[in-house]
């Protein structure tokens, strides 16, 4: 199974009962896969005039009580970007897998690149949080989006998969699990009387409880600044209380969504950051150095958003260089530049062309580090 | 080449309008050749904002004589295509109907759906009548033609381009193989009712002109109004 | 009587219940909209459509996107959505597909639905999703301070259009009828009883209906093209408004201070997209079982 | 060259930061405009189409922010200066379209007045939360320009300026103001024409038959042609190539790259930061023995003054720092403050953006504290003035930027509010 299927499956696993999306290269195949088996489990896709109102559309439907996602690729998650807020801001579970293609605008329409991270964090105007993961094989395809959904219904937030074309073609076994091993969460719902309903009102978690359309509580949400009954209120307490708590839920629980994997940093002198497709090459190198005698190691992320700030700080005071393997010119590189905090040298080793790495270049930037020092 | 970029070729020379100042401005990615081929300059856009590229390109050097060609049959340009028609901005729009996202959904979907189809001529939905669209927004110029009915399109094209004012022609040009089967299945209707030319399925598609009229073009009218309240402080928008 | 009394005895006036409590957001009144302006009353005609119909309004959704009519999702008191500028129909459309039972009406402005929504709209309208649209047109955006719209009238001043406008306005119910929605009329804001009765028809036809909502604004419109208060311009419409039902949409143009055609001008029958994706989604079992 | 003095209102307005841009833009030699009505920013566009018609300038309302943000692109490379004004959510639209016109390295510039966002928000007041927006909001890699006024007057200016760097460099340059500044009415100076300075478009004049859209000068930036005079551009927001046609086969683009010629995409990156010293402007105060500098732009930066005059006035040495260009960021000199000092001030109207850029360059070597705030409303200056007293105190470096807890958050969420990170 490729990639997109994984991702397709991993959404029905986990509950999505609506897609809504515009067709567009390099993703496609998951809306064929989507299309193709939602039959049988009584889901719904349309495929609406652009990708501004599919990501509305999502909205709608995740309103409505379905769970939704939608699949784009760079030039549409540009699009999305105004609901993205909107998302935020009354507080919608969804799930977008974005296809990240190289280049800005048009690009290359058929070649992984990673330039969208920065995007994923910064791409709607005003403040907020987000949560984006990051696969590196069609298993993780998989398992990310199911937790993707997860996060989403735990946090209640547009919560972004940046997958890639190669990972989205790769073809590799994967491992779907029963229905009932998946772990799925539950939306926070609100079951008290229809009177008392305020739709953000929260508690400790930050998270406000939520209900269906429909429903009868008849209640009111708004992508203006707004109070507990979700009814606008303009002014500087509010916005606090608003923009404050959307970030908060995030910063808060970060230790919870973070998740990384590790390899070889208990000795590790020089460590390999790496995160999606060009993660393969990254490990593939640095097990290769360590044949060597180069006692390297490398960090992968598995959620770009939040950033594993901490960990970094961490590693990078027992590390003496850190490399950042990337398929653009520097975006987590500045993330992982600042959470080292010039303990450790940072590198940035960049790809000009959208080609899947050999790891060539990975490996000569290690072994000039190790020589350096 | 494209059969429809032979037409638009010949269409120009016919026309007699001058190749250097016109630009193609297309949301399709054209093959570099046809610049070459056709000798114009050749914007692509990203998708859906050719129109409203060209509205711009317009408004700054009225001399320009803008062809835009787009592919995805109006659906995220749709309301560009809608208010540019309103505007009357003097505009030859040649939508190229393919009935589906060519470039993204080549490949035949998985399984035995045929139907399943991704475009607004999508078979679970029901297609938009753009003539139609085009007509009742205010278009002064709106025919159809298949990509076979070679002449006719050429004749359309040269007829349509010295016009002032919003031009819509529908080129309906499926796969190669499909070609011949839509142009077998066309009856020419010139001045049919454009509320009836909805392409529905067991139906003859009607192709022909359906609509040639005038109408005060964008720049006129601001022109027009800027001069009458404004008198001689009023300075015309020009080439720089 | 009894009120009269109680001031003449400068008595505390016990609140009474009104008829619309039940519909309204009794909390948020008094509303935002400036005196003289003609959205309260499609509100109010909306409102009285939901108590004549008697439906559960449980199940009833309003849309909204952004301008002075987008607030009038916050002020009516069922399931209300208030979302970004001309993506309420997109919105909606998830709305109404993630949950069918539901009925939804998008209440909008037509800078709204007809400027930066229009796609949104001629695509729903083509598909014919379910769902009522009421389009408030008041010749402005007036929320950001009078700008030109897509339907301002030609000649007409506006902060954008200093020297008077020279754009054709849009028609939209040749607009709708054009995209393909079922049910379309058009009242003004003063054809109260007329304006109940469509939006009845238009609420309970399966299809895409709109029905536009002819508005004063007083406050913009109207003082930079001095036509006098909100209740100037109601007189010009009482006096200036035709009912031609069935007329041709193409005749609907509305110049500067011209006559206005209001009546019902379309209700035809088209599948829905529900229904067609019902049938697809049949099709395709068969499909599946036989291979 | 001069600018021309029938655009030029040259004498004392007293006008509002909106208007201020309005009147740069027209001074700078703009002839398009395509805007779409949204608060806070309207009042530009209004100002504007008045304006228009006497200086042969277009001003078209489109019908969406999508709508004209394409349509600038395309008056800008029919040889005409060009603009567009919007605010957050109009900007969140635009996004595509930024990409493609820093793809295709056009001209233009874009005006934002921030207002408190997410979403709808605030549309009514002010916020500073769009930074890293302007930075990172469309997708895939590239570099753009912008600046960050503080005043109706520097509105003015900036605008200017901002249609010479769009100019000169062939980026989208954006001018960052905010709603408070954008409504603010004062004094505005516009200088004669002759006193301003005007950069041409960079016009190709070799023949026709050598042009090439993206063969870069010394500076690596390419050579302008109008649209409509016999060039036979090809432009396209694809991967292309020096002459501007896509490349569609991956070998010969990794060919090129290699040889460092063809390709753009690296470049789209590289003219700014090759350039970037001669971009970044930034003004200084009483850095020199500063302990504290407090880093700011925009309406904070003014906020900020009054509260490092009470830090100077109790004896605590402070400067401060202002960014005029916030992109491309000055890297160097704040890495060079981050050894003489032992914290830095970030007051910003959002929870932290322009701040990650200090933190980063600073490695760890000064303190970073973050003054927040959610929008809708500017800073208390005692708020800064606390953090910049606990800057000089504290001599414990920091993990990571240290978020001070402001009056107005004590307000909303009581005394014993969710402890913070």
């Amino acid at each position: 199974m490729n990639g997109n299927q994984a991702c397709a499956e991993g959404s029905l696993a986990a509950g999505c009962r609506f897609l809504g999306f515009y067709p567009i290269q390099p993703c496609f195949e998951i809306v064929q896969h989507f299309a193709d088996r939602c039959v049988d489990v009584d889901g719904t896709f349309i495929q609406m005039e652009d990708e501004i109102s599919a990501l509305a559309a999502v909205l709608g439907a995740s309103w409505a009580g379905k769970k939704a996602m939608t699949v784009t690729s760079g030039p549409g998650f540009s699009l999305m970007m105004e609901h993205v807020g909107l998302g935020v801001m009354l507080e919608t579970p969804c799930v977008i897998i974005e296809s990240q293609r190289f280049g800005p605008s048009e690009g290359y329409p058929t070649q992984a690149g990673s330039g969208d991270v920065m995007q994923s964090r910064w791409g709607s105007h005003g403040d907020y949080e987000i949560i984006t993961l990051s696969p590196n094989c069609p298993q993780e395809m998989f398992d990310l989006t199911v937790r993707a959904f997860n996060l989403s219904e735990r946090y209640r937030l547009p919560v972004v998969v940046l997958a890639d074309k190669a990972v989205g073609s790769m073809v590799e076994a994967v491992i779907i699990p029963k229905a009932e091993d998946l772990r799925l969460k539950k939306r926070k719902r609100y079951s008290g009387p229809k009177g008392k309903y305020l739709p953000y009102e929260y508690d400790k978690d930050l998270v406000p409880w939520m209900v269906k359309a429909g429903q009868g509580y008849r209640f009111h949400v708004t992508g203006l600044t707004h109070d507990e009954k979700g009814y606008p209120v303009m002014n500087a307490k509010c916005q606090e209380w608003n923009v404050h708590r959307i970030i908060n839920k995030v910063r808060l629980f970060s230790d919870d969504i973070i998740d990384y994997e590790e390899g070889y940093t208990e000795d590790a002198e020089v460590l390999v950051v790496c995160y999606g497709s060009v993660s393969r090459a990254a490990v593939r190198a640095v097990r290769q150095v360590r044949k060597e005698g180069i006692r390297a190691g490398f960090f992968r992320l598995k959620t770009l958003w939040p950033f594993p700030e901490q960990r970094i700080l961490e590693l990078a005071r027992q590390v003496r260089t850190i490399i950042v393997p990337e398929m653009n010119y520097g975006q987590a590189f500045l993330e992982v530049d600042r959470c080292s905090r010039g303990k450790a040298e940072t590198i940035f080793v960049h790809q000009d062309f959208p080609k899947v790495r050999s790891g060539v270049d990975i490996i000569n930037a290690i072994r000039k580090a190790d020589v350096k020092a | 080449m494209d059969k429809i970029i032979e037409a638009f070729h010949d269409g120009i020379n016919k026309s007699g309008r001058d190749r250097e100042k016109m630009c193609m401005v297309t949301d399709i990615a054209y093959d570099p050749e046809v610049v070459d081929y056709l000798g114009v300059d050749l914007f692509h856009t990203n998708r859906g904002r050719a129109i409203a590229f060209a509205t711009g390109m317009k408004l700054s050097n009225p001399n320009l004589i803008l062809a835009v060609f787009i592919g995805d049959m109006a659906t995220l340009g749709g309301n560009h295509f809608v208010h540019a028609a309103r505007r009357n901005m003097d505009l030859f729009v040649v939508c190229v109907n393919d009935f589906r996202y060519r470039k993204v959904a080549a490949q035949e979907t998985p399984g035995d759906f045929s139907r399943l189809e991704f475009s607004s001529y999508c078979s679970i939905e029901q297609p938009l009548n753009l003539p139609h669209l085009a007509r009742s927004n205010g278009a002064v110029y709106v025919a159809r033609w298949t990509a076979l009915h070679h002449e006719d399109l050429i004749n359309s094209m040269a007829e349509a381009l010295p016009q002032a004012g919003f031009k819509l022609i529908e080129v309906i040009s499926p796969k190669p193989e499909l070609l011949e089967f839509f142009y077998l299945n066309s009856e020419i209707k010139h001045g049919e009712d454009t509320a009836k030319v909805g392409i529905e399925e067991d139906k003859k598609i009607v192709v022909g002109k359906f609509v040639e009229r005038e109408r005060e073009t964008f720049i006129d009218a601001y022109n027009k109004q800027h001069y009458k309240v404004l008198g001689d402080k009023f300075i015309k928008i020009a080439a720089e | 009587m009894k009120a009269l009394e109680a001031v003449e005895k400068q008595e505390e006036i016990p609140p009474t219940e009104h008829p619309m409590d039940d519909v309204l957001r009794m909390d948020r009144i008094p509303h935002i909209w400036c005196p003289g302006c003609g959205i309260g009353l499609a509100v109010t005609a909306f409102v009285n459509a939901l108590e004549k119909m008697q439906v559960d309004l449980d199940k009833v959704c309003v849309v909204s996107g952004i301008g002075c009519t987008g607030r009038v999702a916050g002020y009516i008191k069922t399931d209300s959505f208030h979302t970004t500028h001309g993506r309420a129909l997109p919105f909606a459309t998830g709305l109404k597909l993630g949950n069918p039972d539901l009925k939804i009406v998008v209440f909008s402005g037509d800078g709204d639905i007809v400027s930066i929504g229009g796609n949104h709209f001629i695509h729903a309208a083509r598909r014919n999703i379910d769902i009522l649209v009421i389009c408030v047109n008041n010749f402005i955006y007036a929320m950001t301070g009078g700008q030109v719209a897509p339907t301002t009238p030609r000649s007409a001043y506006t902060t954008t259009s200093p020297f008077g406008n020279f754009e054709t306005p849009s028609n939209i119910p040749q607009l709708a009828e054009s995209a393909g929605a079922v049910y379309v009329a058009r009242w003004t804001s003063l054809h109260m009883r007329r304006l109940t009765q469509s939006i009845i028809e238009g609420f309970q036809k399966p299809g895409f209906s709109m029905v536009e909502v002819i508005s004063p604004c007083a406050m913009y419109y109207s003082r930079i093209n001095k036509l006098g208060l909100g209740i100037d311009m109601m007189k010009f419409y009482h006096d200036n408004s035709v009912i031609k039902h069935g007329e041709p949409t193409e005749n609907l143009d509305i110049g500067f201070q011209s006559q206005i055609i209001v009546g019902k001008f379309v209700d035809r029958e088209r599948p829905t997209f529900s229904e067609l994706y019902k049938g697809w989604k049949k099709e395709v079992k068969t499909v599946k079982r036989e291979s | 060259m001069k600018a021309d003095p029938k655009n030029v209102f040259t004498g004392s307005h007293y006008i509002d930061g909106d208007v201020a841009c309005a009147y740069g833009a027209v001074a700078a030699g703009c002839k398009y405009l395509a805007g779409y009505p949204i608060t806070p920013s309207t009042e530009a566009a209004e100002a504007f189409a008045v304006k228009a018609p006497y200086v042969g300038a277009q001003f078209i309302q489109m019908e969406d922010e999508l709508g004209s943000i394409a349509s600038v692109l395309g008056a800008s490379w029919a040889g005409k200066k060009a603009m567009t004004i919007t605010s957050g959510p109009g900007f969140s639209l635009m996004m595509e379209t930024i990409g493609l016109g820093a793809a295709t390295e056009t001209p233009f510039v874009i005006i934002n007045i921030q207002r408190a966002g997410p979403s709808t928000g605030v549309p009514t007041s002010t916020g500073q939360a769009d930074m890293m927006q302007a930075k990172w909001g469309s997708h895939g890699d590239y570099e753009i320009i912008a600046l960050a006024p503080e005043s109706p007057q520097e509105s003015f200016e900036l605008t200017f300026k901002a249609f010479n760097l769009a100019e000169r460099y062939r980026v989208p340059v954006m001018v960052m103001s905010d709603e408070c500044v954008g409504h603010m009415a004062e004094k505005v100076v516009i200088p004669n024409a002759q006193e301003l300075e005007v950069e041409p478009r960079r016009y190709f004049t070799g023949s026709k038959k050598d042009y090439k859209p993206f063969k870069r000068d010394k500076d690596l930036v390419p050579w302008m042609a109008r649209a409509g005079a016999g060039y036979k551009l090809y432009l396209t927001g694809l991967t292309h190539g020096e002459d501007g046609r896509p490349i569609f086969d991956v070998k010969t683009f990794e060919m090129k790259s290699k040889s460092l010629r063809g390709s753009t995409n690296r470049y789209l990156v590289d003219k700014i930061r090759h350039n970037r010293d001669k971009i970044i402007k930034f003004e200084e105060h009483q850095t020199d023995d500063a302990e504290v500098v407090v880093v700011s732009y925009g309406i904070s930066a003014r906020v900020a003054i009054k509260a490092v005059k009470e830090a100077r006035e109790s004896g605590i040495k402070v400067g401060t720092l202002r960014l005029v260009t916030v992109w491309p960021f000055p890297e160097k000199r704040i890495e060079e403050l981050a050894h003489q000092v032992k914290g830095f001030v970030v007051p910003e109207i959002n929870y932290g953006q322009v701040v990650y850029e200090v933190d980063r360059c600073s490695q760890g070597r000064a303190n970073v504290i973050l003054v927040p705030h959610g929008g809708a409303a500017v800073h208390d200056s005692d708020d800064i003035l606390g953090a910049i007293k606990q800057a000089a105190t504290d001599h414990n470096p920091y993990d990571r930027i240290l978020e001070y807890t402001t009056a107005l958050e004590r307000e909303v969420f009581g005394e014993n509010m969710v402890s913070k990170i």
